[in-house]
């Protein structure tokens, strides 16, 4: 079970959480082509590496927000509030 | 004393308190403290269990969670289970033990003839036959296969004990509590850290328990564990947990483990759990696992009497059970020659010392030279004799070719074997922790991980016990960032155990009919795991799959690594360009049960109840499952069967009324500046124009054009609304408004709250629920002009607080009364009583359903399922035209989405009146299509209506608005195709008179 | 209060206002002032003031539990600031769980840690107890106020009394 | 290809087993084929299969970046049934079912398809009625499907509890006779042999690195670890690791990767008849040949590529087994493990073209894959070879997702094992 650290609630176990897909796809205007609505819709990066994806703390302060986690060890490497760009590790990762 | 192979004064039995126990239905007699292994060994006996394949007679391997061969069955009725280790298992007295894979009995088993058969049954055989003739498979070959396999039988009855489940939360988590393990949580625990230490066994020392030659700080090692834990007891911030095996390495440290509470108790406390998982989140890991003794893989190595030196050595101390008479030790490492001696010490004979290496040499074996035992140099045995004990075996000299001479036949009833020792690794590959190759121990080392763990003393190849103790402490020590710890000074200990030998023995001659087990359980032979190479097989988890060696109930603890070396002798590469399987949890295996812990019976799920739960039940309603929800279905009267009682408040509904409980309906409370243009931008309505005491029906998309919940909403104030939700769609209805509203539109001033359970619904439906609700709701005016249909109003209800909404999902003129969950009863039975005179009668869920069926009102999830758009259900009027955007808006643009032959919402009438469809009946063109045929829509709602005395149904029909009067058939599983035709689905009161009465 | 296990008893808490208060900084700044409290309590702490008291479970969102004054003040408080007022008195039914093995019970059912170092007295969340929602105020080092939605009153007290059968044995807080 | 049979068992016998060779050949890889399938396992290697068997193409290679058949093909819980809702589904499904029966002797592989029938259990009003609806639905198909009664559902399968009194009560269930499982290792072995045999070569330890295309974009090729491979066209059958392939041409799916857990007993008797299926309390169960419970999970919710999720998925499929057959409830858990699963947003999967042109894809297959394995390979082959989809096949698309014709059997079922 993940230990995700909720920004506003600290660290808390998994199960108190809902996932929320890949973090950063912006809704587009109602006029945009079949082709961009259907990618927003449905086409996902699926990264095997460091993914930026959204959680929601539903089993504590409601709020949504971003992580980013590596894909192939399931290692946080950050946490940030929703609104917020996705922060630069770097090289690090 | 009792057990004609017990020694007094030996081991740490309480020979005060005999206990009795049968096994195979025979007597036994052990002390508190013995195992049903040591027990019977006590007794002489080795012969415990049967193998997998071809049930060959076999005994104890080991002493502990590795034995892969004393599996038995323990316990009567709802308490029996099978393919415990005999190693394991704790006596007390009447316990019920039996033998397992053997038929009639233990010593003659049918099954063994399986023996005779072995050349034709190699590992894989059954991928190569029983192919014909065709279909032969299921019915012949596979129940013969099938009765053939499995160990133990299937508990037949339900268990009746209980589980428990328990979080915890520490520094520093130690699995292990030998040497290194019980160092490291005191140097932990004294450090101040948060402490946990959990070790398999009923008590902790691990190798101490066994360990009569060395001394620590002068003590010998037994009593130094008792002053060890002694002191972790003494710490307040130190948890000791025993018979508890870390089990499960799961990511962020999160490590799951089980502990054993009754198993060993003859008596349990009524109350006391089976077994508690403890999920544990550890800030640090110290796993301090240990190191299993390897088998030597030899002809006839399964022989009952040939078992791990560590084992026998572990009997003699802790039990004190001599394992027999007359002892042969084969070995590859000095650690076996302490066994001897101790052996020896205790009046065994020794009978000789067969050693793989060449020259041994060192005090240990010199102190066994000393003792009179003879040690063999450059030694293999070639065979071990005897059936269902060993009899003897054949030493044979290994000359420095590797050539194995004609060697002598000595004769014994007990050969130990010590191949040396593997690390433990299973939790820390568990926890992806890196493996590298020793090319010094050979064996497999834990390397880098991703965890905060690490490992401690053997388990990471540290063999020397003043070694194993500081690499402990300095464990301890850097996970609980202390800085100084304790320390001991071992004064006296052997050397640790170096050299070892993984793979097949050296023997003379090809050995090609020679049974050498690699898996001693699932009987995979040395040959077997050539043969899988030969085929190709090279990766070590083909090798697995193909023989299934390591996929035992020992999960490979003891085969693995000579498996390995096998396949890495015939490619002629080294270890590591082979691989290792992955190490699979759990380490030991854990009880379906202490996973389900306190989720059982009615426990399982949470059951919601509504608020009129009770009085329904007093009314003898029938109920129904909806989510965790239980609603009352109908409310039959004596007599009455489920269609009669449903027909009955249909009937009541349309002439009288009815009163139902909707408090399950979602709730949520949309308030804010921005009420308004949220609701705009999250329903496919419009909100902007409906007033203030208004409602309107609400329907929910999602940004695939799909119809994905709907719901009468109320506005309460300008910047206020009252939704309702389906009762299934409550949770995700309302997640999905937080999802668009913090990430999409955070900068709407609206904030929402769930009101589900704050407002209880009662539903008052019916020609005369205005003349029942008028007297009670505290002076409002719900007169049809002041309070028309789809109307809103605050008031009371004979003082409590109530929003009043003019609904109906019946089509009759109807309310529903919102009042506070807990005075909801007193105002049902408020409704109640005014309404007796009147003929009031109280509905279910079934009535329900078919009033708004007579309506053609849909019902998300059953007319739609996840592919209907609002055009398909006919709900094209609510899709507002002028919005900019809403969720959906896009999507409900596409070509596809609005093409002509979508299923589309319809009636269905069948020319028989009396005949009811059955939901999800497909519809067809003809009656007598050719199968495969394609369905034209299917059908999603039927019942018997009462009002128009006849069936009626719902379907969704490809095209169906525009095929109004013609045909379609509907096939029936077991009689002619059904008629039908479609309608407007509209069956009731098309002008929709009765809801504005 | 009905002892459920050895040191530790359970009892339903009696009815009581409940109201939920979401809004922006000022419209949380306005609530906490009409309770007489300076400032709304941090995230996952409670403040009790002379109008009630204020549980902080979201960024933008407070439990209040008022007295009969602090009901009154409030509305007018909030009316100035966009905010959201919610009564939610019947949504949630409460449960006090007092005694040494209080917290034990608990981690039976809930992953939190309930070391007093990591869930201190005055801290307040929502959570889960085995299946259900709920929320978990300290109100002292043995004392725990429990709320759930009402409809899962029931399971939870059952989950709690099924922990407490077997919590006394072989198992002591660390 | 040495023949499998009792008689060859025999005489190998007298020779001690040593005459067995190899079952597939095992090659570094040539500069060049005319088709390479990526993913090593049961979909891809029945693909190279039957492209050199229906489609007479002969230079072919299945490229295989660990051991072959170590992804799913070894994870699953091997069931095995054709009884979907959507007619698009269940003709996919049941031609892969068809497939299945003949198939240990169409490879003279004993990949040991036991048609054990397969039972879902219906706990709720609703599931009735989505269940019948699969009955009326698969048998105008004429797949088998059938409604039993609770006690016509214990009958069938006595260890099931259909008490009344439970939290969800059994109310019946939809059973398809000729579901079953298979043996899992067998049918990528199987097929790696026969296509072997064919002349395909079989390139372990090979990860593809890149695509190579040529300037009108048409696939020329693969980058691997054991160096460029020139290729005329390209299918990529690599499950979880389909996005991360495609992406090397640039192309995104709709999938999300997510780990699939499963689980099994110790091995005891016969104990347990068949395949029993509960979308409702989520679990599913069958008994092996060698007498272990095979238990599968759900999936965890987020996106990973460790083959591992979390404790509380199985032990919650742990607390449903016990409430349905509460007799196991001592048995233990003796391995579990994890998979990765390529889902799709409708939960169906892709067999199709791309818009690149020369490469193919087949992915999406979710938690249900390996009952498709023989009839995806099949219509995979097809729509390589001829560079058009098999009518059946012709659906799964994805383009699909961009049309909005959606074939969501997740919106009928729940879950779509």
């Amino acid at each position: 079970m993940l230990l995700i650290d909720c920004p506003y609630c600290g660290p808390r176990a998994e199960i108190e959480f809902a996932y929320g897909g890949e973090a950063h796809i912006a809704r587009p205007a109602a006029d945009v082509s079949e082709v961009e609505w259907s990618a927003f819709l449905y086409l996902r990066d699926n990264t095997k590496g460091v993914l930026a994806e959204r959680w929601r703390h539903s089993h504590g302060c409601g709020r949504f927000f971003n992580a980013l986690r590596d894909t192939r060890t399931d290692q946080f490497h950050a946490f940030y509030e929703i609104g917020t760009p996705r922060p630069d590790m770097g090289g690090a990762v | 004393m009792s057990g004609a192979f017990r020694l007094a004064g030996r081991g740490c039995i309480d020979t005060t308190r005999p206990v009795v126990f049968r096994f195979d239905g025979q007597m036994v007699r052990g002390y508190a403290g013995d195992t049903v292994a040591s027990a019977l060994l006590a007794e002489g006996r080795h012969l415990m269990g049967r193998s997998f394949k071809y049930h060959r007679p076999r005994g104890p391997v080991s002493a502990g969670s590795d034995e892969p061969n004393a599996l038995i069955g323990v316990g009567e009725g709802g308490r029996y289970t099978p393919n415990l280790r005999a190693t394991q298992v704790e006596i007390y007295g009447g316990m019920v033990a039996v033998s397992q894979n053997r038929a009639p009995s233990l010593r003659f088993d049918i099954g063994a003839l399986n023996t005779l058969a072995a050349p034709l049954l190699p590992a894989g055989f059954y991928y190569k036959t029983f192919m014909w003739p065709r279909g032969f498979w299921d019915k012949v070959y596979e129940p013969l296969i099938r009765r053939a396999a499995g160990l133990g039988r299937a508990p037949t009855a339900p268990d009746p004990d209980h589980y428990a489940l328990h979080y915890a939360h520490c520094d520093v988590l130690v699995a292990g509590g030998g040497p290194a393990g019980l160092a490291a949580a005191l140097a932990a625990g004294q450090a101040g850290a948060r402490v946990i230490l959990c070790d398999e066994n009923a008590e902790c020392g691990g190798s101490l328990l066994t360990d009569t030659y060395s001394l620590i700080d002068g003590l010998p090692c037994g009593e130094w564990v008792v002053r060890i834990v002694a002191e972790l007891q003494r710490l307040p911030n130190v948890q000791l947990l025993t018979r508890c095996s870390a089990f499960n390495y799961g990511p962020h440290n999160m490590v799951a483990l089980n502990q054993r509470l009754t198993d060993h108790l003859a008596m349990p406390p009524t109350d006391m759990p089976r077994e508690r998982i403890w999920q544990v989140r550890a800030r640090e890991v110290v796993l301090a696992a240990g190191a299993l003794e390897r088998v030597l893989v030899f002809e006839g190595n399964d022989r009952p009497g040939i078992m791990l030196a560590s084992a026998a050595r572990t009997y003699l101390h802790r039990y004190g059970v001599a394992c027999g008479r007359k002892a042969i030790v084969v070995t590859a490492d000095d650690a076996a020659y302490r066994v001897a001696l101790d052996l020896a010490e205790a009046g065994m004979k020794v009978a000789a010392i067969a050693d793989l290496r060449p020259a041994p040499g060192g005090p240990l074996v010199e102190a066994a030279r000393a003792r009179g035992i003879e040690v063999l140099p450059a030694t293999t045995i070639q065979r071990a004799h005897g059936h269902l004990r060993v009899t003897g075996a054949e030493l044979a000299p290994v000359g420095a070719d590797g050539t194995v001479g004609k060697g002598r036949t000595v004769s014994c009833d007990l050969v130990l074997m010590s191949g040396g020792f593997t690390p433990s690794l299973h939790l820390h590959s568990q926890a992806r922790g890196a493996l590298r190759f020793d090319d010094a121990l050979g064996v497999y080392l834990p390397g880098e991980s991703i965890e905060r763990v690490r490992s401690a003393g053997s388990c990471r190849g540290v063999f020397a016990l003043d070694d194993v103790l500081r690499d402990g402490v300095a464990a301890g020590l850097a996970a609980a960032g202390g800085e100084t710890g304790p320390v001991w000074t071992v004064t006296r200990q052997d050397a640790p155990g170096t050299g070892g030998f993984a793979g097949v023995l050296p023997r003379r001659g090809p050995g090609h009919l020679a049974l050498a087990f690699v898996d001693f359980q699932n009987d995979v032979t040395a040959k077997d795991v050539k043969l899988a190479v030969r085929e190709g097989f090279r990766s070590i988890e083909h090798v697995k799959r193909y023989t299934t060696t390591g996929m035992a109930t020992d999960q490979g603890k003891g085969s693995n690594v000579n498996a390995l070396a096998i396949v890495s002798n015939v490619l002629g590469r080294r270890p590591e360009e082979i691989g290792l399987t992955t190490y699979r949890p759990p380490y030991t295996p854990v009880t379906f049960g202490a996973f389900a812990g306190h989720a059982r019976g009615d426990q399982f799920d949470p059951l919601r109840l509504p608020p009129m739960d009770a009085w329904a039940r007093a009314q003898g309603a029938v109920f129904e499952d909806v989510g965790l929800w239980r609603r009352a279905r109908y409310f039959p009267r004596a007599g009455e069967d489920m269609a009669m009682a449903v027909a009955r408040e249909c009937r009541a509904v349309r002439a009288v009324a009815g009163i139902f409980d909707a408090s399950t309906l979602g709730k949520i409370e949309v308030a804010g500046p921005d009420a308004a243009e949220f609701m705009n931008r999250f329903y496919v309505n419009a909100w902007t124009k409906l007033g203030v005491g208004k409602c309107r029906y609400g329907l929910v998309c999602r940004d695939s054009g799909f119809v994905y919940d709907d719901g009468v909403v109320g506005r309460i104030a300008a910047d206020r609304f009252h939704v309702t939700t389906t009762t299934g769609g409550a949770a995700g209805v309302l997640n999905m408004m937080e999802d668009y509203l913090q990430t999409e539109w955070p900068d709407l001033d609206v904030w929402l709250t769930s009101i589900t359970e704050q407002w209880a619904v009662i539903a008052l439906q019916g020609p005369r629920a205005r003349d029942i609700l008028a007297p009670l709701v505290d002076g409002l005016d719900i007169s049809a002009g002041a309070m028309p249909h789809m109307a809103l109003r605050e008031g009371t209800i004979g003082g409590v607080p109530m929003r009043l909404f003019r609904v109906s999902f019946t089509g009759e003129l109807g309310y529903e009364i919102n009042v506070p969950s807990s005075q909801a009863q007193a105002v049902w039975d408020r409704v109640w009583q005014a309404g007796a005179a009147f003929g009031l009668t109280p509905y279910g869920t079934e009535a329900m359903h078919v009033l708004r069926a007579e309506k053609g009102y849909l019902i998300v999830g059953q007319e739609t399922d996840g592919t209907m758009t609002p055009g398909d259900v006919g709900c094209s009027w609510a899709v507002s035209k002028v919005k900019p955007d809403f969720i959906g808006k896009r999507a409900l643009a596409l070509p596809a989405l609005n093409a002509p032959d979508r299923l589309q919402m319809v009636g269905v009438l069948t020319d028989d009146p009396r005949l009811v469809l059955e939901e999800g009946m497909q519809l067809v063109p003809a009656a007598d299509s050719p199968m495969p045929m394609s369905a034209e829509g299917h059908v999603t709602s039927s019942y018997f209506s009462p009002a128009l005395d006849r069936s009626i149904a719902i379907a969704m029909v490809k095209g169906g608005r525009g095929r109004m009067g013609t045909s379609l058939y509907a096939p029936s599983l077991d009689g002619p195709a059904v008629k039908v035709m479609l309608v407007d689905p509209v069956f009731y009161d098309p002008e929709g008179a009765r809801l504005n009465g | 209060m009905v002892e459920i296990a050895e040191g530790c008893a359970l009892a339903g808490l009696p009815p009581m206002v409940r109201l939920v208060v979401q809004g922006r900084p000022a419209a949380l700044d306005a609530a906490a002032a009409s309770l007489g409290l300076d400032a709304p309590p941090p995230m996952l702490r409670v403040a009790s003031g002379v109008g009630g008291s204020a549980l902080r479970l979201g960024p933008f969102e407070l439990l209040i539990l008022p007295t009969l004054e602090g009901r009154a003040g409030l509305d007018a408080a909030l009316a100035p600031v966009p905010h959201s007022l919610v009564e939610v008195s019947d949504r949630n039914v409460g449960f006090l769980l007092e005694g040494a093995r209080a917290a034990d019970i608990l981690a039976g059912l809930c992953p939190l840690d309930f070391a007093l170092s990591s869930f201190p007295v005055g801290m307040v969340t929502r959570t889960l107890l085995d299946k259900a929602g709920a929320m978990i105020w300290r109100t002292d080092a043995h004392s725990f106020h429990v709320e759930v939605w009402r409809s899962f009153g029931p399971y939870v007290e059952a989950q709690m009394r099924e922990v407490a059968k077997g919590i006394s044995f072989s198992l002591l807080t660390v | 290809m040495q023949k499998f049979s009792a008689f060859s068992l025999a005489r190998q016998a007298v020779g001690r087993h040593l005459g067995w060779r190899p079952q597939w050949r095992s090659v570094a890889p040539k500069p060049s084929y005319d088709i390479i399938i990526v993913g090593g396992g049961g979909h891809g290697l029945g693909a190279a299969y039957y492209l050199a068997k229906q489609h007479g193409l002969r230079n072919i290679a299945v490229v295989e970046r660990g051991w072959l058949a170590g992804g799913n093909t070894a994870r699953n819980t091997t069931i095995i049934r054709s009884n979907y809702l959507f007619e698009q589904s269940s003709s996919y499904y049941e031609h892969a079912l068809k497939l299945w029966e003949g198939l240990s002797e169409e490879l003279n592989y004993n990949v040991m398809f036991s048609q054990r029938g397969c039972l879902m259990v219906a706990h709720t009003v609703h599931d009735v009625q989505v269940f019948k609806r699969h009955v009326y639905a698969n048998r105008l198909n004429g797949i088998d499907n059938e409604w039993l009664t609770p006690e016509e559902t214990k009958a069938f399968c006595p260890p099931l509890n259909i008490s009344p009194n439970i939290r969800y009560p059994v109310l019946g269930a939809a059973l398809q006779r000729r579901a079953g499982t298979a043996r899992h290792d067998a049918v990528a072995w199987g097929f790696a042999r026969a296509a072997s045999d064919l002349g395909v070569d079989i390139i372990e330890n090979c990860e593809v690195t890149g695509i190579d295309r040529d300037p009108s974009g048409k696939v020329t090729g693969v980058q691997t670890t054991r160096g460029p491979i020139r290729a005329g066209k390209l299918g990529v059958s690599a499950a979880g690791h389909s996005s991360v392939v495609l992406a090397m041409a640039g192309i995104r799916l709709p999938l999300q990767v997510n780990p699939l857990q499963a689980l099994v007993s110790e091995p005891v008797k016969p104990a347990f008849p068949c395949v029993v299926m509960s979308n409702t309390i989520h679990a599913y169960i069958s008994q092996s040949d060698k007498g272990e419970m095979v238990i599968g999970a759900g999936t965890d919710s987020y996106v990973s590529y460790t083959q591992r999720g979390g404790l509380h998925i199985p032990a919650h499929t742990l607390e449903a087994i016990c409430e349905l057959v509460p007799d196991f409830r001592r048995l233990r858990m003796l391995r579990s493990w994890g998979g990765i699963t390529d889902n799709t947003p409708d939960r169906s999967p892709i067999t199709a073209k791309t818009s690149v042109p020369g490469l193919y894809v087949n992915c999406g297959w979710g938690t249900g894959g390996f009952k498709a394995t023989p009839g995806a390979a099949n219509l995979f082959a097809w729509t390589i070879a001829r560079d058009e989809p098999h009518p059946i096949n012709a659906p799964f698309t994805i383009e699909r997702f961009r049309d909005g014709t959606l074939i969501d059997e997740a919106a009928a079922a729940a879950v779509a094992h």
